[in-house]
Order: structure tokens, then C-alpha cells, then sequence
């Protein structure tokens, strides 16, 4: 995969201003689910333009990004999304907000291809006529043109998770939170959808395991069992991360060995 | 029989239990028999699954009503439903869904909605109703006639669900077309 | 029997699935012969003790009657205006001792003991050469499904709500009905894949037939 | 992810002996599904103990290695499946084909955790008290104790895939068929579920996009569009695949800068 010249890539990198307003303010944020404590006391505010999540699976990361959107609703604490309390603002958000799921088969709602792409942009007001026509050109730009009349059921799972990234960048959200949104994707498709991101104005929240997909990323938040352990610059916190990573599985070894 | 089939039809039966949550409608006459979202779920088991399959499913959701499961609406259960005036309704139910699966095998070439809609209302209405009129008659001591009349009071309601079997079995046609075994 | 399987070690998780199944099962008869809301309200005072057993997480799951109320209270209203207000009492509170006993069989056993425990029932079809493991099977997964089911609807609410901020819609149903099928069909591939209704037991090897040339 | 010393695991590389009778021998197979045309005329044996496979998203990646567990069968030309027709072993084949899903919510059947692993040994024709004991176990040892109980549509994504790939490797099959089985797992995670399968000794298929996971392999397939576009060892395959990719992307990136 170094076969691409990254240098395009980091001149890209954005610098963001500290002045700006926040998208979300998090005061001492928790999250309880069935009884579980899944996220605790999270106190922080976000406002750059690509900031990265990461964590051991199990960590949190999808119920933090949740809280974003609104489909989660914090248990303790005040959340402030858009400069809106999030519980008020939740049925606005979606306007505002696109979510791409970790599975895709919890993201597809409808039976087509077009149908699933043609719905974001009803929802924004389209008719049915013209949300349908701007479906079909946007699937054609991305090179799925074949693929708008296929019922998703019979879509391979890598063209499942192509169209649900489809379907909420349609939308051009102000703020687009992806969670593992490429773990499918092959070579070509990754790298197309990845220079898109770079590409586009608008703020990108990502979870991954994967670190290449942080570049141009100012901010990585490293969660771990439901606790903020890390928040800094890429390379401060990957780094943090991988020797904390290096030293686990070297513990892990040794016991082994015994 | 495949193992296949065998989800497929505890799958139809898992269906009609759902529908059962939906809250159903008590009518204070006719023994008391409930405007019930589950015969929607009857009408699609034959419509999706063909005759026996179809048939199937619906005796072995009554099964585990039987066995005591609360899976008819409003969570009742048990062999004492059998001995209400409903009685003859839930034996015309899987009859009723090997008609409709019977109708939609017998008409291949025909749209999907509009062979779904006449097989439901076949199957789903007429079938059902066959059975379910003596049974009330028999239950709650009432003339066939008044039975039969009183019975207007479900058509209206089971008039909505065959458009509804009709509009599912069209997009599933559309989304899931494998998912259509009554037409494969 | 809808609600799933509460982790424990008491009494009645021990307590064998098929003896559960036919107390519930009689007891399901019985109260329908009985009218007096005296006996009903014992019957309920002793099922909510068992739950009681099961200690505070076991009483947390008597929330199952929240969605019931409106239902409950609409039947109570209607045997009201009819005039059998008493008897509408009866018929409620046997509702609600009938769903809770259930309620506690599935809560307290596991779908394996289940599916074992109604093994039995079909044992007769092996006089016809069936397997007897089939039809216990589809029970099993009668019960899976259900929850299942509302699993589904409950991750569709949240697709739907992600794009939408409205939670439900009657759009909904189609898809859900696609998607609920989606998932039977994986359910089949799922168990194929492991070896479907009949085990894999006493397969030792591959039958290898010498192809004709 | 260059931490790790990979020395000891290029050491681990199979070499396979080429008189060995081959688990899988294609025959001009083709797979037709819906009326279209989804894998054809693939002509090939397999014996290898470790053969990766990749390809584009829809190329035919997980339908070629369903036909591997008979979830599908050839709809033209004859498929030989430990020396037995592959319609007639079809219902022995679970026994001996592991198969791991692309989707861990395709591959999960029981509420719980426990009752999951537990299943596949009761296919086996363990007791039930003892496949549970023993799936308790094999869940400790895998440090998944804790999540025994748990209902699995309660997990995190990568916890699912986890415990999906747990379920197959407990039944210890002599045959495992992954398709792209390590999607959601941590670093760590991923680093010990590779650990394990390198050590295993039953032969492994695999699919993967990561071609990391591809050490110690000693054969590649490469589909394209249903067909086997080439085959050979990975240092060939993969070279060549991404060379194809890089010719590919740049050719598209030339298209749009017209
Ligand atoms: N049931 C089906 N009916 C019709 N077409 C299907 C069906 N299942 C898969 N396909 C099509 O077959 C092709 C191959 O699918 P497959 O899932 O094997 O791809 P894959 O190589 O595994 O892709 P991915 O990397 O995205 O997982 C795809 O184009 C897909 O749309
Ligand atoms: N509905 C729920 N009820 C109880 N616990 C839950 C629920 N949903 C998630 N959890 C638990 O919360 C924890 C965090 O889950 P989450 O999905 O946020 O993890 P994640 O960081 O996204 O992991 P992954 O990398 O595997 O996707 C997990 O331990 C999970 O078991
Ligand atoms: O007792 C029950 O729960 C169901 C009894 C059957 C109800 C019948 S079926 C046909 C008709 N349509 C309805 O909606 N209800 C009756
Ligand atoms: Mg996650
Ligand atoms: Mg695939």
C-alpha cells in the first residue's frame, strides 16, 4: 500500500482554529446501557475538522460516536451538539449529522440500491422524481452505476458498505461521522473513498483500527473501557497507543511462555 | 424436509407471534373474539411460503400456543384458548394460508400484488371465515346467521391487511427475491 | 415467552425445563376454570415471589407488564361499560398471571433445555421415520426468532432515526419484513454451515464414491 | 504494525507436498445465482495447507469460498470435495469445513455467547453439559471469560466477530474457510486470533483485503469478475494484484483530471 505517494495527502492537513466554536461539548458525559456502564465522566469539546477514534474493541467507541447523532442519549452529564442541548436538538440532527454504522446491515433500510440513495435526499426535501435522478448521476459518478437497481440483499458485503458511505455522503451533511466505514472496501474502493474524504469541506468524525485512514487527521481520541485514556495529535496518541499495544501482547507472551 | 425449509417456517410462525404484540382491538360481542393484526401474518405465510409450507407455519405457531406460549394477541396461551368462541377461526387459520400459498403457485404469470391480494383475500377471508362462523355459532350459542353477520364487523379490518400482504409481498419481490418461495 | 434468558444459578434455573413447561402449561388450564379473583390474586403473590427468587434483576424484569397496561386497561374498560366489571378483573388478573408464569420459564431456562424438553412430544414421528429433532428445532426456533425479530425492528428504528430523527413510520414495514427474511435466510446458512438439524454426530468421514470416469 | 518481529512467523512457512491428494478440485465450475453469472469456468486444485484469496469487492470472493463448506453448489461443471462429489458431501461437509462469515451477524444463531460456542460441540455429539463446560473453558482461555453470559446482539461488532471465530475454531475442523475474518478485531485482537492460525495445524483458506494476513501462506488465488484472474505464490499474486491497482487508480485519477 505505499505504492501511493503520500506527500498529495499531508499538505492537505489542516490546521484548525482554536477560536472556533465547538460542534460538541462534552461535561462529565456518561453513558449507561442495561445496567452496564459503557462510557463514564467524558469532559471535552470538539471542533477540528478530522478527528479519529480509537480503542481496544469493547471500548466504547461506537456508543461515543452514537452520541453524536442523537441515538444515544447520555445517562449523566450534559452533551451539547450544535450549541443545542442534545436531547432537545435529536430530531434535528439527522439534517446535520451523517452516520455511517459499523455493519452495514444495520444501516440499509430499503430494498434497492437506488431506493436506499434516493431516501437521504426525500428526506431533504426532494421530490421523488428528482431525488431518484440525483441518486442514479451520484452512483454513477462513484462508479456504482450497475449496481443502482440491485436489491441490497444481494449486494457482496463490500458493495454494502459502499453504498451506505453513498447514502449518507449524498446527504452532505455539515458533520459526517463514520464508524469503521471501510473495513469491507478493497484497495481501489478505499483509496477512492478515503481521497473523497480528504477531499470534502465538511467535519469527519472516524473510528478505526486501522491508522493509515488518520492522516490529514488533526485530533485522535483514544478511549478505553468507556474512559477518555488519550486526546492529543495523531502522533502523539497512535504512537501511545501502539507501545501500550506492543507492551500488552509482549505481557501476554511471556506468560505464555511460562 | 431441509433444513432450510424448516426456518422458513418457524420464521412465518415467529412472524404471527410478533403480530401478536400489536394490540389487538377486543370486541365486547361475539364471545369476544379480537380484531387482531395476526391474520397478516396467516395471509403472508401462505402468499411467501406456497401451500404446505405456509400451512405449516401457522399449525406450529398454534402448536406453541398450545403449548402454553402467550403468542396469541394479547398475550393469551394455552390450550384454554382452544375452548373459546375464537376456536373456529384459529383452525380455519392454516387452512386459510394453504389456500392463499395454493392460489399464488396457481398463478405464475400474474402480477404480484394483484395475485397476492386475491390470494389473501381467498385464503385470509373467505377460508377463514368458513371455519370461524360455525365456531362462534358453536361457542357463544348464537344463530349462524347473527354469527355470520356479526362477523361484517372483521372485514373492514382484514380488508386492510390484504392490501398490506399484498404491498409486503410486492417489495419483498422487488428486495429479497429468493424470499418468494411460493413463486419458485 | 418472549423476553430472553436472565443469567442465573437459582432455584428455578435448575429446576428441569420440562417440568416447568407442564407446570405452566396445566396451570394455563386450570385458571381457565376458576373465576374467583381471590385464587388469582393468590396465583399472582406467588408467581411475583418466584421472580422474587431471582433476586432484584429477576424483579426488574416484571417491567414486561409495562407494555401491557393499556392493553389490560382498554379490556377492564370494555368488561366496565358491559356491564361484568368483576368478571373483567378475573380475566386481567389471570392475563397477567398466565404471561408472567411464561415469562418466567423462558427468563430461567436455556433455549437448549427447552428445545430438549419438548423433545418428547414428537418422538411419535420416528414411528413415521421422521426425525424427531426437526420439529423440536422449528420450536426452538419459534423461540429464537421473536426476539430476534424486535431486535431487527429495534436496529431499523435507529437506521431510520440516524437519517431521519423520527423513530417510526409505517415505511417501515415492508423493509422490516425484507429484513427480518434477510435474516432467516442467514439463520438457514448459519446453521448449514454447522451442520443443520441432524448433528454432525457418528459422521465420521466422508462417504467417497469412486467417480465414473 | 512493523513492531512485531515477523522472523519467527516466515520461518513457520508450509511447503506442501505436491503429491498430496488435493481437499478441493474444480472442474470448469460455474455458480449462477438469480440468473446472473457470479464465478465461471474455474479450473484448480487446492491442497495447499495455508491459500489466501482476494479480489475486488464483488468479484466473487465469498461465493467462490462458499462452494468450499456446500452453502452453495456449482450450477455447471463438477466440484470434488475431499474425493466425494460436492452435492453428496454437502451434509457431511460441516464436520470438516470450519467456515467463518464475512458478517458475524450472518454467522451468529443464539442468544448468548456461551449457548453459540457450546452449539457446534453439541453438534459434534458432546453432551450438553459437557460442550458447555467446555465451551467455558475455551472462552476462558481465550480471554473472553467475561462475556459468556452476555446476549450477543449486546456485543461491539469486533467482540461478534470474535466470538464467531471462536465458535468454528472450537469444533476443530480439519478445513478452516475464513472470509475476511479479522475486520473488526483490535491490534491485539488480530495480532492473536494470526498467532493462533498460524499455529494450527488443519489447512486454512482465507480471504482478506489485508494482505498482512497473508505471512507464511504459500499460495494465493486472485478472482476477478467470477474468474481466477491468476494463482500462485504470494509474493507473485500480490505484486501483481497491487500492481494492477496502482495501474488502475492511476488511470482513473488521469480520467478525472481531464
Ligand atoms: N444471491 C445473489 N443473487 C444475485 N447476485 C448475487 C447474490 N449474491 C452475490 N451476488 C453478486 O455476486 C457478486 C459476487 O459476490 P461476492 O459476495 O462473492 O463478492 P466478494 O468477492 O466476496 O466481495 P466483497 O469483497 O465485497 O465481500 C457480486 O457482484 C454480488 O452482487
Ligand atoms: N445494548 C447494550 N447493552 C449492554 N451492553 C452493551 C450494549 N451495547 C454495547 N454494549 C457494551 O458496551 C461496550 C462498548 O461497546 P461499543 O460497541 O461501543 O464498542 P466499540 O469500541 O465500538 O468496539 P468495536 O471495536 O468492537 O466496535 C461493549 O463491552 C459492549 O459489550
Ligand atoms: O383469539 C384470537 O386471538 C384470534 C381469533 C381469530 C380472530 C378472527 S380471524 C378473522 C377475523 N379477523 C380479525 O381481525 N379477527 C377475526
Ligand atoms: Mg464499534
Ligand atoms: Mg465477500
Amino acid at each position: 500500500m505505499a505504492i501511493w505517494s503520500r506527500k498529495n495527502r499531508q499538505e492537505k492537513m489542516r490546521v484548525c482554529d482554536p477560536q472556533a466554536d465547538p460542534f460538541a461539548v462534552f461535561d462529565d458525559v456518561s453513558l449507561k446501557l442495561g445496567g452496564k456502564q459503557i462510557l463514564s465522566g467524558l469532559t471535552l469539546s470538539l471542533r477540528e475538522d478530522r478527528i479519529g477514534v480509537i480503542g481496544l474493541n469493547g471500548s466504547g467507541k461506537s456508543s461515543f460516536v452514537r452520541l453524536l447523532n442523537g441515538l444515544r442519549q447520555p445517562t449523566a452529564g450534559s452533551l451539547t451538539l450544535f450549541g443545542a442541548d442534545a436531547a432537545s436538538a435529536a430530531p434535528e440532527l439527522p439534517r446535520h449529522v451523517g452516520f455511517v454504522f459499523q455493519n452495514p446491515d444495520h444501516q440499509a433500510i430499503f430494498p434497492t440500491v437506488e431506493e436506499e440513495i434516493a431516501f437521504g435526499l426525500t428526506q431533504l426535501g426532494l421530490d421523488r422524481r428528482a431525488s431518484r435522478e440525483k441518486a442514479l448521476e451520484f452512483l454513477a459518478i462513484h462508479g456504482c452505476g450497475q449496481l443502482a437497481g440491485m436489491p441490497i440483499a444481494e449486494l457482496s458485503e463490500g458493495q454494502k458498505q459502499l453504498i451506505c458511505i453513498l447514502s449518507v455522503l449524498v446527504m452532505e451533511p455539515r458533520l459526517l461521522v463514520l464508524d469503521e466505514p471501510m473495513t469491507s472496501l478493497d484497495m481501489l474502493a478505499t483509496r477512492k473513498i478515503r481521497d473523497k474524504l480528504l477531499s470534502l469541506p465538511q467535519k469527519i468524525v472516524m473510528v478505526s483500527h486501522d491508522f493509515s485512514h488518520f492522516e490529514g487527521f488533526e485530533r485522535v481520541l483514544w478511549l478505553e473501557d468507556g474512559c477518555l485514556r488519550a486526546d492529543g495529535s495523531p502522533y502523539e496518541v497512535l504512537r501511545a497507543f501502539e507501545a501500550d499495544i506492543a507492551r500488552r501482547s509482549g505481557v501476554k507472551l511471556e506468560l505464555a511462555a511460562l | 424436509m431441509a433444513d432450510r425449509s424448516l426456518v422458513h417456517i418457524a420464521f412465518y410462525a415467529a412472524l404471527i407471534a410478533a403480530l401478536g404484540l400489536v394490540p389487538p382491538v377486543a370486541i365486547p360481542f361475539l364471545g369476544g373474539v379480537p380484531i387482531t393484526a395476526q391474520t397478516l401474518g396467516v395471509m403472508l405465510a401462505g402468499i411467501m411460503l406456497g401451500p404446505v409450507r405456509g400451512g405449516l407455519a401457522v399449525l406450529l405457531f398454534l402448536f406453541l400456543v398450545a403449548l402454553g406460549a402467550p403468542f396469541l394477541a394479547g398475550g393469551r396461551g394455552g390450550l384454554g384458548v382452544f375452548a373459546t368462541p375464537s376456536v373456529g377461526f384459529l383452525i380455519g387459520w392454516p387452512v386459510g394460508a394453504f389456500v392463499a400459498g395454493w392460489i399464488m403457485r396457481a398463478t405464475p404469470g400474474m402480477n404480484i400484488f394483484a395475485s397476492a391480494a386475491v390470494s389473501a383475500a381467498v385464503g385470509g377471508i373467505l377460508v377463514v371465515y368458513l371455519f370461524g362462523i360455525p365456531g362462534v355459532a358453536y361457542m357463544a350459542g348464537l344463530p349462524l346467521t347473527t354469527a355470520a353477520l356479526g362477523s361484517a364487523i372483521y372485514i373492514p379490518g382484514d380488508l386492510v391487511k390484504v392490501v398490506l400482504a399484498a404491498l409486503i409481498a410486492q417489495t419483498i419481490a422487488r428486495g429479497l427475491p429468493g424470499a418468494m418461495l411460493s413463486r419458485s | 415467552m418472549i423476553s430472553i434468558y436472565l443469567q442465573g444459578d437459582s432455584w428455578l434455573h435448575r429446576a428441569p425445563a420440562g417440568l416447568k413447561l407442564f407446570v405452566v402449561a396445566v396451570a394455563s388450564l386450570l385458571l381457565f376454570q376458576v373465576n374467583s379473583p381471590l385464587i388469582f390474586i393468590a396465583c399472582l403473590a406467588g408467581v411475583v415471589g418466584c421472580y422474587a427468587t431471582l433476586g432484584s434483576e429477576g424483579l426488574k424484569r416484571l417491567a414486561l407488564l409495562r407494555g401491557l397496561t393499556v392493553l389490560l386497561g382498554i379490556l377492564l374498560v370494555l368488561h366496565w361499560i358491559s356491564g361484568t366489571f368483576w368478571e373483567g378483573i378475573s380475566v386481567v388478573l389471570r392475563l397477567v398471571v398466565l404471561i408472567l408464569a411464561a415469562n418466567l420459564v423462558s427468563i430461567t431456562t436455556r433455549m437448549d433445555d427447552m428445545l430438549e424438553a419438548v423433545m418428547p412430544l414428537f418422538r411419535p414421528l420416528g414411528w413415521f421415520g421422521l426425525s424427531a429433532r426437526k420439529p423440536a428445532l422449528c420450536v426452538a426456533l419459534v423461540l429464537r426468532f421473536a426476539p430476534y425479530m424486535m431486535q431487527i425492528f429495534s436496529r431499523m428504528r435507529e437506521a431510520y432515526q440516524a437519517r431521519t430523527g423520527a423513530k417510526n413510520s409505517w415505511k417501515l414495514i415492508p423493509p422490516l419484513a425484507i429484513q427480518c427474511l434477510r435474516m432467516s435466510d442467514n439463520v438457514a446458512d448459519a446453521l448449514q454451515a454447522r451442520g443443520g438439524s441432524d448433528g454432525l454426530a457418528g459422521q465420521a468421514e466422508i462417504r467417497t464414491r469412486p467417480k465414473a470416469a
